[in-house]
């Protein structure tokens, strides 16, 4: 089987959907001719021609509002955001407008939107190109929010979102990238929304992660199995709908959840899950449920000291594990 | 490019080709929009409908408006305001007044949306939210789709002169003029938003002067006659039509009512608005309509019993609607839910 | 003492302190000749004039980014927002750059801003003038984020987050305006932000809740006391900065926890309050911790019995302190 | 309402009254910008700096926009580009470079910010963020906050023709025209937004053509001439100073590096890059001075000579300036934790 990174993964998914489709267009700053600052959607011009793969002006919330008139007329849009960053001005297209035209409308409108936007840190990126903005959608019901951990879930995940009949923000960690490569199958294949999936089975605690989480998180698994803790590791995958059943099996199984995000620590999507666990496994719970997030300052730095200091990495993980363990 | 044209008065020349029929078929939805307008403010007063937003002032605008439009394949992404587009496009005072009341039979949102937020896939009426200047956005996509697939529809959007400030706005008209998409920009300037009187929005007089900056026409053209604002809006559509792309018509009209029923309306003086109710598009059609032997009183005294009659009726029925089931909450969250 | 409603508290602590400073000025749509669509500005044009009190084109966008300005130039912006359904447009400049003007400039640039905003349902508001969005801003490390719970402390903290040097997002639940009347007195004093009151004191469980659902929540408490059943009733009034300590204290006390608010459940502010007491009150803990919040629908329907469904009520919280209290 | 002029080249008639010294002193400015520049692109392609973004090419529109400006009183509310003003200003080689290297000494963001996000209180450059044309509205709050206090300062802004589609742009122009403010929104239209050229960004030929639509003059001028820059913004700043409001100035420029050093710029062949390098604006600067006498070789190789010094000083000490200490992570996050 062909092995792939995961913007690959992605830009196949585009593709294949676009040739599946041709109700699917991709529209957003420099995805036509550049092909995407990523190159997710390198030679899908050329393919599928200017009418399908639009060149958009730099205007987000004009991105994803004509991209909610697109899906409204009976196309399929994928818009790329180009930075999650940058999708703050797009928030009232995406939270007051897609999110709720087929509430408001009673059912008459649907509105089948993906949004795509490249997120997260470790690239030097800075405040403004390192964010991690998933728990902002993630509060907004009517949305469905995925976060793929993997390329081949990349590829299946997305090709979900798109067939999917309403919005689904899909954010790619872009330091995932080109990360490593995994089998990824030609051809077509699916991966639904809403369902965690076990990256390691284990009975001492359950750790719940995603995006580049989720291997860091694999890692200090790794780390701590040698010293005789088995941790369950949960790869999310989707934000919303949440797969309760699962997250809630596995902590009723080893009774202790540490829940790891990059992403700032209140109000983040950790929070959710600690408040489901504790709410819904609270008799199973043998020890105090662990959040391990990005620090509460405004962004993550540029400077290599800093950025490293914002950023989680396997050590930290591995030792919030040991301490969980033990309590 | 094309030119702009800034003009207060677009010549009526020739009644712009509508027949004596078409005329007074504009009056009649003038009328019944005025009529139905009136029984919302009246049930709004007695504390039956919590929300009311009222169209007086601007029925011929937007019946002008709306009759250059070809309701079986053009898209409608109206605002609060456009009762009157909407009657046009076919929905009933029955529906109307059931969004009044939001009771669960109101095809716009099954009482979910406040009144005036009209919606219905049927009508080709897309569903829209209260946040101003959104649909325009919207409107571009619908009217972009269209391009693609070389369908000959236009998207008519319209929004209020305020609106014009958000950054939608803007984004909305740069997008379409790129893309010469068949899509109209319909901006209805009661030189009020809410409070703000129009030469403290924008230090142009005009919102169509706007439009050269975009490389689109902007016409602005006197909004309380109808078959001026007929004559500009169809050749926006013709335009539109035939692949030259976009086009902004500003219709200048007034607002006989507070902004809403939750409006004290007191940064006017009575006097002011006493003064524009004395140029009442609806009172002068009606006499152009009569000076030309094309009405006459008795006409309008039986036309307005008639309606009278069906609003009373649509009232009655929408009134006495079962409410919504509380479990229906629930309902239309994903399309999964319920539905498909 | 004088008796006042909670938008005449507002509206005088606008007044004095913008009599107290005159770098304060205040900024939105309709907030001058109007006086403000809840009338919360009344009167401050005629006295403090055109320049200070300026009403703006209709451009949330616009009205933050230009008070952004403002605050970089030493005068101290109070910005209206009409209603908090309408913010969205203003949150790329909100959470992009007013939050990290402090921290992206290394304390060499303040942003003394003040965004308020009436919040909250119940009032036949419908999708988009009902809505409660300050998870969305508590998740922004650089922002305060104040929701009074009462005529006095809306005035008193309004009054600290004028003075405050950073940006500090204050909500008003405005079916609470004009709701009731408290003794509130003439002339200066401040709340801290960041306290929690105690709101009423009880033994068996803690309800934390804020804005509107405090009122219902003491309401229920008062119902439920009248069973034996002794509640003890904290009043949030800060988001961001969180007052840890109270909460913790007072669950450390009662064993359990119940949390209740009117924005919807999944990633509510009440995730963060849970996820907190689960991970540092866990030993205390009695019982699982209950959040008591909207339906996870995309907003607030505007048929009364939709309404009705979507809010909680006394009735509706009482039930859950019975519950929780019998576990 | 003042009027519009579009014009390609405004002329530089009688060096637009800058002396010799003057002239030979926005060179020197230049020159140094493109040095300073240069050695930024080597040390990414080094490895030594994870991020570059270029101003090559744009050089004369900057010093020539700068120079118009009194940086005593004026506030600088720049773009990513803008290495040009910002050492106008007064930001030292080194402190540039400290901020490419990330280092805390840094006085744009103690290392916190990408490079090219300058900042500085003392020479009065208001702190920018990634998000394009979200300073154009800070700088009418801070252009407003100057009106009000009846100060004689102007509000500088400036970013690319491609980030006038936002939806900010607008909001800020519109604002601005209103309250008649002392801002200038200069604009660098570089032809490019990464790879999307500027006539797939908007449907006019210029981005001065917007202005009329908000009741401001909107000036094009040929931004690679620093003299012809420099005189339409000094009306600009006339006019903002003696309370006649905003103007956009538009500067037609070219952008000779990729967009940023992540780019490939493979969306522009090697021979359009070729030919624009053809018209480089320090090159014929520098023919303009000599032909006048006003320059000479010797001068250029002292210059250099001392440049490349300065710059190899100030590279040495920014790569071996201290990292920052992780402890700092937590500092600034309100006032409180820290400072005041
Ligand atoms: C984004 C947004 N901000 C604020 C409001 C509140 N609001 C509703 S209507 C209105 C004024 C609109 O004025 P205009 O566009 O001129 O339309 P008009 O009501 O005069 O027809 C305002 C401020 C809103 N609905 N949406
Ligand atoms: C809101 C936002 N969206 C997208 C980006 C990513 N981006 C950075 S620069 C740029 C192009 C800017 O083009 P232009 O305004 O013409 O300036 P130039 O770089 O050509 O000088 C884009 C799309 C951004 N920084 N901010
Ligand atoms: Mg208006
Ligand atoms: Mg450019």
């Amino acid at each position: 089987m062909p092995v792939k990174t995961l913007v690959e993964a992605v830009h196949d998914a585009l593709h294949e959907e676009m040739a599946r489709d041709e109700r699917v267009v991709v529209l957003g700053e420099d995805v036509g001719f550049k092909g995407g600052v990523f190159k997710a959607s390198v030679g899908l011009l050329d393919t599928f021609g200017a009418d399908r793969v639009l060149d958009t002006p730099l205007a987000e919330s004009g991105i994803v509002g004509t991209a909610i008139g697109m899906a409204l007329n009976d196309l399929r849009p994928v818009a790329e955001i180009q930075f999650a960053d940058f999708i703050h001005p797009a928030m009232d297209q995406i939270m007051n407008e897609a999110a709720k035209i087929r509430y408001r409308s009673n059912g008459d409108f649907g509105c089948p939107l993906v949004v795509r936007a490249p997120f997260g840190g470790g690239i030097h990126g800075a405040l403004y190109h390192s964010q991690s903005v998933e728990a902002l959608f993630a509060h907004i019901p009517g949305l469905k929010v995925v976060i793929p951990g993997t390329p081949y879930d990349a590829k299946g995940l997305l090709k979900s979102a798109i067939r999917d009949p309403d919005p689904v923000i899909f954010f790619e960690h872009k330091r995932m990238y080109r990360l490593f490569r995994q089998e990824v199958p030609d051809g077509d294949y699916t991966v639904p929304i809403g369902t965690v999936r076990v990256a390691r089975e284990g009975r001492d605690l359950t750790a719940i992660a995603y995006g580049l989480m989720l291997h860091y998180t694999l890692d200090a698994a790794e780390t701590v199995a040698r010293e005789g803790i088995e941790v369950e590791v949960l790869d999310l995958r989707t934000l919303v709908p949440l797969d309760k059943a699962t997250i809630l099996a596995s902590v009723e199984k080893t009774s202790k959840a540490l829940i790891v995000h990059e992403d700032t620590h209140t109000g983040g999507f950790g929070a959710e899950l600690a408040a489901t666990i504790a709410e819904d496994a609270f008799e199973y719970l043998d020890g105090p449920i662990r959040r391990l997030a990005g620090p509460d300052v405004p962004a993550m730095p540029f400077s290599t000291a800093l950025e490293d200091a914002f950023m989680l990495n396997p050590a930290k993980i591995a030792q919030a594990m040991r301490d969980l363990a033990k309590y | 490019m094309a030119p702009t044209v800034a003009t207060e008065r677009v010549a009526s020349s020739a009644d712009a080709g509508l027949a004596p029929d078409e005329l007074r078929q504009i009056y009649r939805e003038m009328l019944l929009t005025r009529l139905l307008d009136e029984r919302m403010i009246q049930l709004n007063r007695a504390g039956k409908a919590p929300f009311v937003i009222s169209c007086q002032g601007q029925e011929a605008a937007q019946i002008g408006a709306a009759f250059a439009l070809d309701m079986t394949k053009d898209w409608l992404l109206p605002y609060y305001r456009d009762l009157g587009v909407c009657l046009h496009a076919g929905m009933t005072p029955v529906e109307v007044l059931l969004a009044l009341f939001g009771k669960p039979a109101d095809p716009s949102s099954g009482g979910r949306q406040m009144p005036a937020h009209y919606g219905s896939r049927r009508l080709r009426i897309v569903t829209g939210s209260s946040p101003v200047a959104t649909q325009l956005l919207h409107a571009v996509g619908v009217a972009y789709a269209a391009k693609i697939r070389r369908e000959e529809s236009v998207a008519f959007t319209s929004c209020g002169e305020g609106s014009t400030s958000e950054g939608d706005f803007h984004e909305a008209l740069n997008f379409a003029a790129i893309h010469r998409l068949p899509v109209i920009f319909f901006i209805e300037n009661n030189h009020y938003a809410i409070s703000l009187p129009a030469e403290r929005q924008m230090a142009v007089p005009n919102v169509a002067d706007r439009a050269a900056g975009y490389g689109l026409p902007g016409i602005a053209v006197d909004g309380s006659d109808p078959v001026a604002t007929y004559a500009a809006m169809r050749e926006a559509v013709a335009r539109a039509r035939g692949g030259d792309g976009p086009t902004l018509v500003e219709a200048k009209v007034a607002r006989f009512q507070p902004h809403s029923g939750d409006d004290d309306d007191l940064y006017r003086t009575r006097e002011e608005v006493a003064a524009l109710r004395q140029h009442d598009p609806l009172a002068s059609f009606r006499e152009t309509l009569t000076a030309r032997g094309l009405w006459d009183d008795t006409q309008e005294t039986t036309l307005r019993a008639q309606y009278r009659a069906e609003i009373d009726a649509a009232d009655e029925f929408a009134e006495s609607a079962p409410d919504a089931d509380a479990a229906t909450l629930f309902d239309h969250v994903f399309a999964m839910t319920n539905d498909e």
